[in-house]
């Protein structure tokens, strides 16, 4: 029974957890219930990922209705991938906010607070596993929702202004997907994906669908940030409470990247969007635009939440750099770099959450002296900085190496060389932290004894985390393999000479 | 017969664009809230006339509902009045 | 003629559509935001609606001696979103309260000199 | 069944027109108080015509029920709410004409006194 | 005839759209906007879609209404001057109208039974749901059976919502619940709320269980009976409300329809079917449909109800807190 359900229990546990959350009511009860819930879940994906990489797709018509009548979850090698990477951050951030939000939230709302993270992590799992256009809007509101109560739990009052205009940007995002996939059901008279990527291509460039397909690529670029509409996001990651940055910085984006995705290549086709639109420079300016852009930012920033924050949106636009290469390779790049992007920013937001948690603020001078109060934050915080610039033996590394790789194969040395370019304004943004931990001394007015090491609690997770960025860096076999399966999966043409290529320059 | 009800309806829609143009411009806010109380009952009797109209009188439903949502929303903007002064 | 009549109930929807667009992007209070939101949102359900009609259908509920019915698909996933709408407005409106509390303004430029850039 | 349409029609003809007739009230009389009358005396007669009229097009089952329980329910909450509405201006300092008439002039009265 | 009416409808909503954009005055802003949902409902009607019509009436313009008006109570009525410059918004509002205007040049026809939207999928719903399903309401067929976990993913946002506003309002009750509230000076408005009260959860309870044959279902329902709570509460205060149904039990309701929503899927499961398949709910599938479309739609209508009377107990509570300081 557990095997023929597995589909659908990544979505099935924490929604039906949630409201059982609700009614535990106790802070440490909720808490416990919460991560168990979330480890199951991950349990679950692990097998899922196994399941989808040996047998292809896993298909499950819900109520027992054949698609496209009824709703079908559809499990393939490219959102098993990133369901992995959700649910392992998930758990490992509940894990973590036990002792974070007793510091950034109210006492009173913890149990609340456990039962929107399963909400959201329900909602990101039903958009990964859905088949359906019109469910994954449904599952995208749910998980929308629940982040918008998660970011405003903060404790500062910014944190209310910055939910407030991401649930603005998110609802006009999300109506925009409505419209689009409204005038595509309006051509094509069926909502379930496959469906729709065989009967789109029966027109050739229709101006209805070419419409809907604009209107969807710019209500997913709200949602993941895509560099002229990420307005919303740095003030939200910034103001929201450190578990909650850490969780949405490695997922809710990453999941709308993976959206974007699987409409590009499962539903339009490439040959739709790139060649006949043209969507491929208008995607790669804009990636380019928001590395640059979005890098500086990082640079002058004095809070170093706010750093990260952009950050992230420079990591977004290398995710879309990759598949506006429309090469397997490229493709590939941006799967896998959702995946250890996930692992490197979720390690550095958690580090910050241990520095707020025992200094109070997360002010560039905050981080002062902390090289040697907190050692072990630190270095946690160093390694997943290094990864973030894209040092050798990271994560960060391999996914820079296949988006280099990705651009040469094509010849397209500038966009290769732009990639480099960009590392360096991460070297600056790192580069001034790090400095002020190992190089600058702790302000007088500070008690040493008070700044002490996060609790275990905190630290665990973190660390598991940053040696994830460390053995993926190492042994690229397990991720690259499920991305380039999961990239050649959605490049029905795709030549899968080129990746094993690849595969074996980097050995 | 249907010419007569097609006729009540169209009647009722007009009765409905003065109301509307009530509830846009009115010397105080309660002529306001007026123009907004008569489009509502007025709403009523035309989903009751249109259902008749249509064949499907079995949606008149939809006209409780209406009329029950207008109360609500009356009693609700009386309430509202409680704490801010009316004044325009 | 005949082309107007095809569309002028899409060209009104997406005027309709683009009203609510613009409330929200342009209003300062956030409460019309909110509404703009809605009018928004309310018009893309007519957008939906508008497609699953037949001419000379009816309501999709079974009656003797009928046998052209609209779609009743689009009618399912408007119920949805309707409820969706409702979920966001109530959190919206629930955070102007908050906002408000803690500001003492509900006006976009009013709160955004009250707090540092960002 | 042809002398029960023509009453009908009868019947709603009457309703709309008196419907209508509150609407022009709503514009054309001067106070508040009156405007009310207007419009909650008319919409009351209105509902009361107008599915009497569609009663008599239905045959008997639950349509005329749903239908005079909307016409009780009208009944019930429609004076209802205009009463709370007057009620809730005159509390408000809403003045009919003839009472902003004398306030105006014993304004003016005093102003001509403060001269 | 229908197309006259349409045509009717939609330029009084073009009207009201329009006379929001320009007011000032917050509270005719909401009123509009209620007569915005009220319109944009007549159209639903208009165009045959009666259960979507009986949800935004009872949901656009009654329930976000209300809570606009409380929100507004709390927040002021004036919207300040616009210091922003209307240039940029209205290029991008322009540019997205001229893109979906040029969407609409190959769209087909309006009201073409030919459509592909009429011919791929939905004809099976027409065709096979009243044999397949058993019921007459080919919208609740699609929307509790075909389409339920789409239903299932619109329960939990609802419930995400009550998540959302309890965050971030909470439900306080007073010590002191002799306080002044409710509407005690109109006392016809006592006698009639009394009467009429009864009335309303009679009617959702019909609207509830009649929704299989019939305009309605589970989340009108809710709503409805929501409704009459919310009258009760406008007109006796909030404290006798609270008396009657406890913020406490209301979130235990919320979560117990979720619960029960899921817990159809998890008993078709162990039967041997997939998540939400009720044909293996029963020996006869038929009967199955049947048992699964009642419970599914009693989780909905509880989850909902509980769901809509805490948001507006949020509300109404920060109003009378404010009010009293």
């Amino acid at each position: 029974m557990f095997e023929q359900h597995l589909a659908a229990l990544p979505v099935l546990l924490p929604l039906i957890a949630a409201p059982i959350t609700l009614i535990l009511g106790r802070s440490l009860l909720s808490w416990g219930f919460a991560t168990l819930v979330s480890g199951c879940a991950f349990v679950v994906s692990i097998q899922l990922l196994a399941a989808a990489l040996s047998d292809g797709v896993l298909s499950y018509a819900l109520g027992g209705w054949p698609p496209p009548w009824g709703i079908e979850l559809r499990v393939d090698a490219v959102n098993a991938f990133v369901l992995l990477a959700v649910s392992a951050i998930s758990t490992l951030v509940l894990i973590y906010s036990k002792d974070s939000i007793e510091k950034e939230v109210e006492k009173s709302k913890h149990s609340l607070f456990y039962t929107a993270h399963l909400l959201c992590l329900a909602g990101l799992s039903g958009i990964l596993i859905t088949g359906d256009a019109f469910n994954l809007f449904v599952f995208l509101e749910v998980s929308s929702l629940a982040t918008y109560t998660l970011v405003s739990l903060a404790s500062d009052r910014r944190c209310l202004t910055a939910a407030f205009r991401y649930l603005v940007m998110g609802t006009i995002g999300a109506t925009f997907i409505l419209i689009g996939v409204g005038l595509l059901y309006m051509k094509t008279g069926t909502l379930n994906m496959l469906d729709l990527a065989s009967r789109i291509e029966l027109y050739d460039s229709n101006r209805t669908i070419n419409t809907g397909l604009a209107f969807i690529v710019v209500g997913i670029g709200i949602k993941m940030a895509l560099f002229p509409l990420h307005m919303w996001l740095p003030p939200a990651y910034t103001h929201a409470p450190s578990a909650v940055t850490a969780f949405l910085s490695s997922t809710a984006t990453k999941v709308a990247v993976y959206v974007m995705i699987r409409f590009i290549f499962t539903i339009f086709g490439i040959d739709h969007v790139f060649e006949k639109m043209g969507m491929d420079i208008i995607l790669m300016a804009l990636a380019v635009v928001a590395i640059f852009k979005c890098s500086y930012m990082a640079t002058v920033q004095s809070n170093v939440k706010t750093v990260f924050a952009y950050s992230s949106v420079a990591q977004v636009g290398y995710m879309i750099l990759g598949l506006s290469l429309v090469s397997v390779t490229g493709l590939m790049a941006g799967v896998l770099h959702v995946f250890n992007h996930a692992l490197m920013k979720g390690a550095l937001f958690m580090a910050v959450g241990a520095v707020f948690y025992r200094v109070g603020s997360v002010d560039i001078k905050a981080f002062n002296g902390l090289g040697r109060q907190m050692p072990l934050t630190m270095a946690a915080f160093t390694i997943a900085g290094l990864s973030i610039i894209g040092v050798p033996l990271t994560v960060g590394f391999v996914s820079k190496w296949y988006l280099v790789t990705g651009a040469l194969e094509q010849d397209n040395w500038v966009v290769a060389a732009l990639v480099l370019a960009a590392s360096l304004l991460a070297v600056v943004y790192i580069g001034r932290i790090l400095e002020a931990a190992y190089f600058k001394k702790l302000p007088d007015n500070v008690d040493p004894n008070t700044v002490k090491e996060a609790p275990p609690l905190m630290l665990a997770p973190m660390w598991v985390l940053v040696l994830a960025n460390i053995y993926f860096g190492i042994d690229t076999s397990l991720t690259t393999e499920a991305a380039s399966s999961a990239a050649e999966w959605l490049f029905p043409s795709g030549d899968t000479h080129s990746v094993s290529n690849v595969q074996e320059m980097s050995k | 017969m249907t010419e007569v009800l097609a006729a009540a309806c169209i009647a009722i829609l007009v009765v409905m664009a003065i109301a509307l143009a009530r509830a846009f411009k009115a010397p105080t806010v309660y002529d306001r809230i007026l123009g907004v109380n008569m489009f509502g009952t007025k709403t009523v009797l035309f989903i009751a006339a249109v259902g008749f109209l249509m064949g499907r009188p079995d949606f008149l439903d939809i006209a409780i509902v209406y009329a029950l949502i207008n109360f609500i929303g009356m009693v609700a903007v009386l309430r509202f009045f409680e704490y801010t002064a009316p004044a325009e | 003629m005949n082309f107007i009549l095809d569309y002028y109930n899409y060209w009104v929807v997406v005027f309709l559509m683009m009203a609510g667009f613009y409330i929200v992007i342009s209003a300062n209070n956030l409460v019309k935001k909110i509404v703009g939101l809605n009018v928004f949102q309310t018009s893309v359900f007519m957008l939906y609606i508008s497609m699953g009609k037949v001419s000379g259908g009816t309501a999709p509920i079974l009656v003797e001696g009928v046998t052209q019915y609209s779609n009743p698909l689009p009618h399912v996933l408007i119920l949805t979103a309707i409820v969706v709408g409702v979920a966001v407005t109530a959190v919206g409106l629930s955070l102007i309260v908050r906002i408000k509390r803690a500001y003492g303004t509900v006006e976009e430029n009013e709160f955004e000199h009250k707090d540092d850039a960002i | 069944m042809f002398i029960l349409d023509i009453v009908s029609s009868i019947l709603l003809i009457a309703g709309v027109f008196f419907g209508f007739s509150g609407a022009v009230g709503l514009f054309k009389f001067p106070d508040f108080f009156t405007r009310v009358h207007a419009a909650s005396v008319t919409d009351s007669i209105a509902a009361i015509l107008v599915i009497s009229g569609l009663l008599l097009q239905t045959s008997f089952d639950l349509n005329t029920a749903k239908l005079v329980f909307i016409l009780l329910f009208l009944m019930i909450t429609s004076p209802t709410a205009s009463h709370a509405l007057a009620k809730s201006a005159r509390h408000g300092g809403l003045l009919t004409l003839a009472e902003a008439k004398t306030e105006n002039k014993g304004a003016d009265d005093k102003q001509e006194q403060a001269h | 005839m229908a197309e006259l009416i349409d045509l009717v409808l939609l330029a009084m909503l073009a009207l009201t759209a329009l006379r929001i954009i320009f007011l000032k005055d917050l509270f005719a802003v909401v009123m509009l906007f209620g007569i915005y949902s009220f319109l944009s409902a007549l159209i639903f009607i208009n165009l045959d879609a009666v259960d979507v019509a009986f949800t935004e009436a009872s949901v656009g313009a009654g329930i976000s209404t209300v809570l606009m008006l409380g929100t507004l109570a709390l927040t002021g009525r004036k919207e300040k001057k616009n210091s922003h410059s209307s240039l940029l918004p209205l290029l991008v509002v322009t540019v997205t109208g001229a893109a979906l205007i040029y969407g609409t040049l190959d769209m087909p026809p309006f009201g073409d039974p030919d459509n592909p939207v009429h011919q791929h999928v939905a004809p099976r719903y027409i065709e096979e749901s009243p044999q397949e399903i058993g019921l007459p309401n080919m919208v609740t067929s699609v929307l509790a059976s075909y389409r339920a976990f789409d239903t299932l993913g619109e329960v939990v946002v609802v419930f995400a919502a009550a998540i959302g506003v309890l965050a971030l309002l909470g439900i306080r009750r007073k010590k002191d619940s002799d306080l002044e509230s409710g509407l005690k000076e109109h006392k016809v408005l006592h006698v009639i709320a009394k009467i009429v009260i009864p009335h309303v959860i009679l009617f959702a309870l019909y609207v509830q269980f009649h929704g299989d044959f019939g305009p309605g279902g589970g989340f009108q329902a809710g709503v409805i009976a929501a409704a009459a709570f919310i009258l009760y509460a406008l007109v006796f205060g909030l404290p006798n409300t609270l008396a009657v149904a406890s913020p406490k039990f209301l979130q235990w309701m919320a979560s117990f329809g979720v619960l029960l929503y899921a817990g159809v899927g998890l008993v078709s499961m162990i039967k041997g079917g997939q998540f939400l398949d009720y044909n293996k709910l029963a020996a006869d599938p038929i009967a199955g449909q049947h048992y699964g479309i009642i419970i599914i739609e009693l989780g909905v209508g509880i989850t909902v109800f509980a769901v809509m009377l805490s948001i507006f107990y949020a509300f109404s509570s920060q109003a009378e807190r404010s009010n009293v300081q």
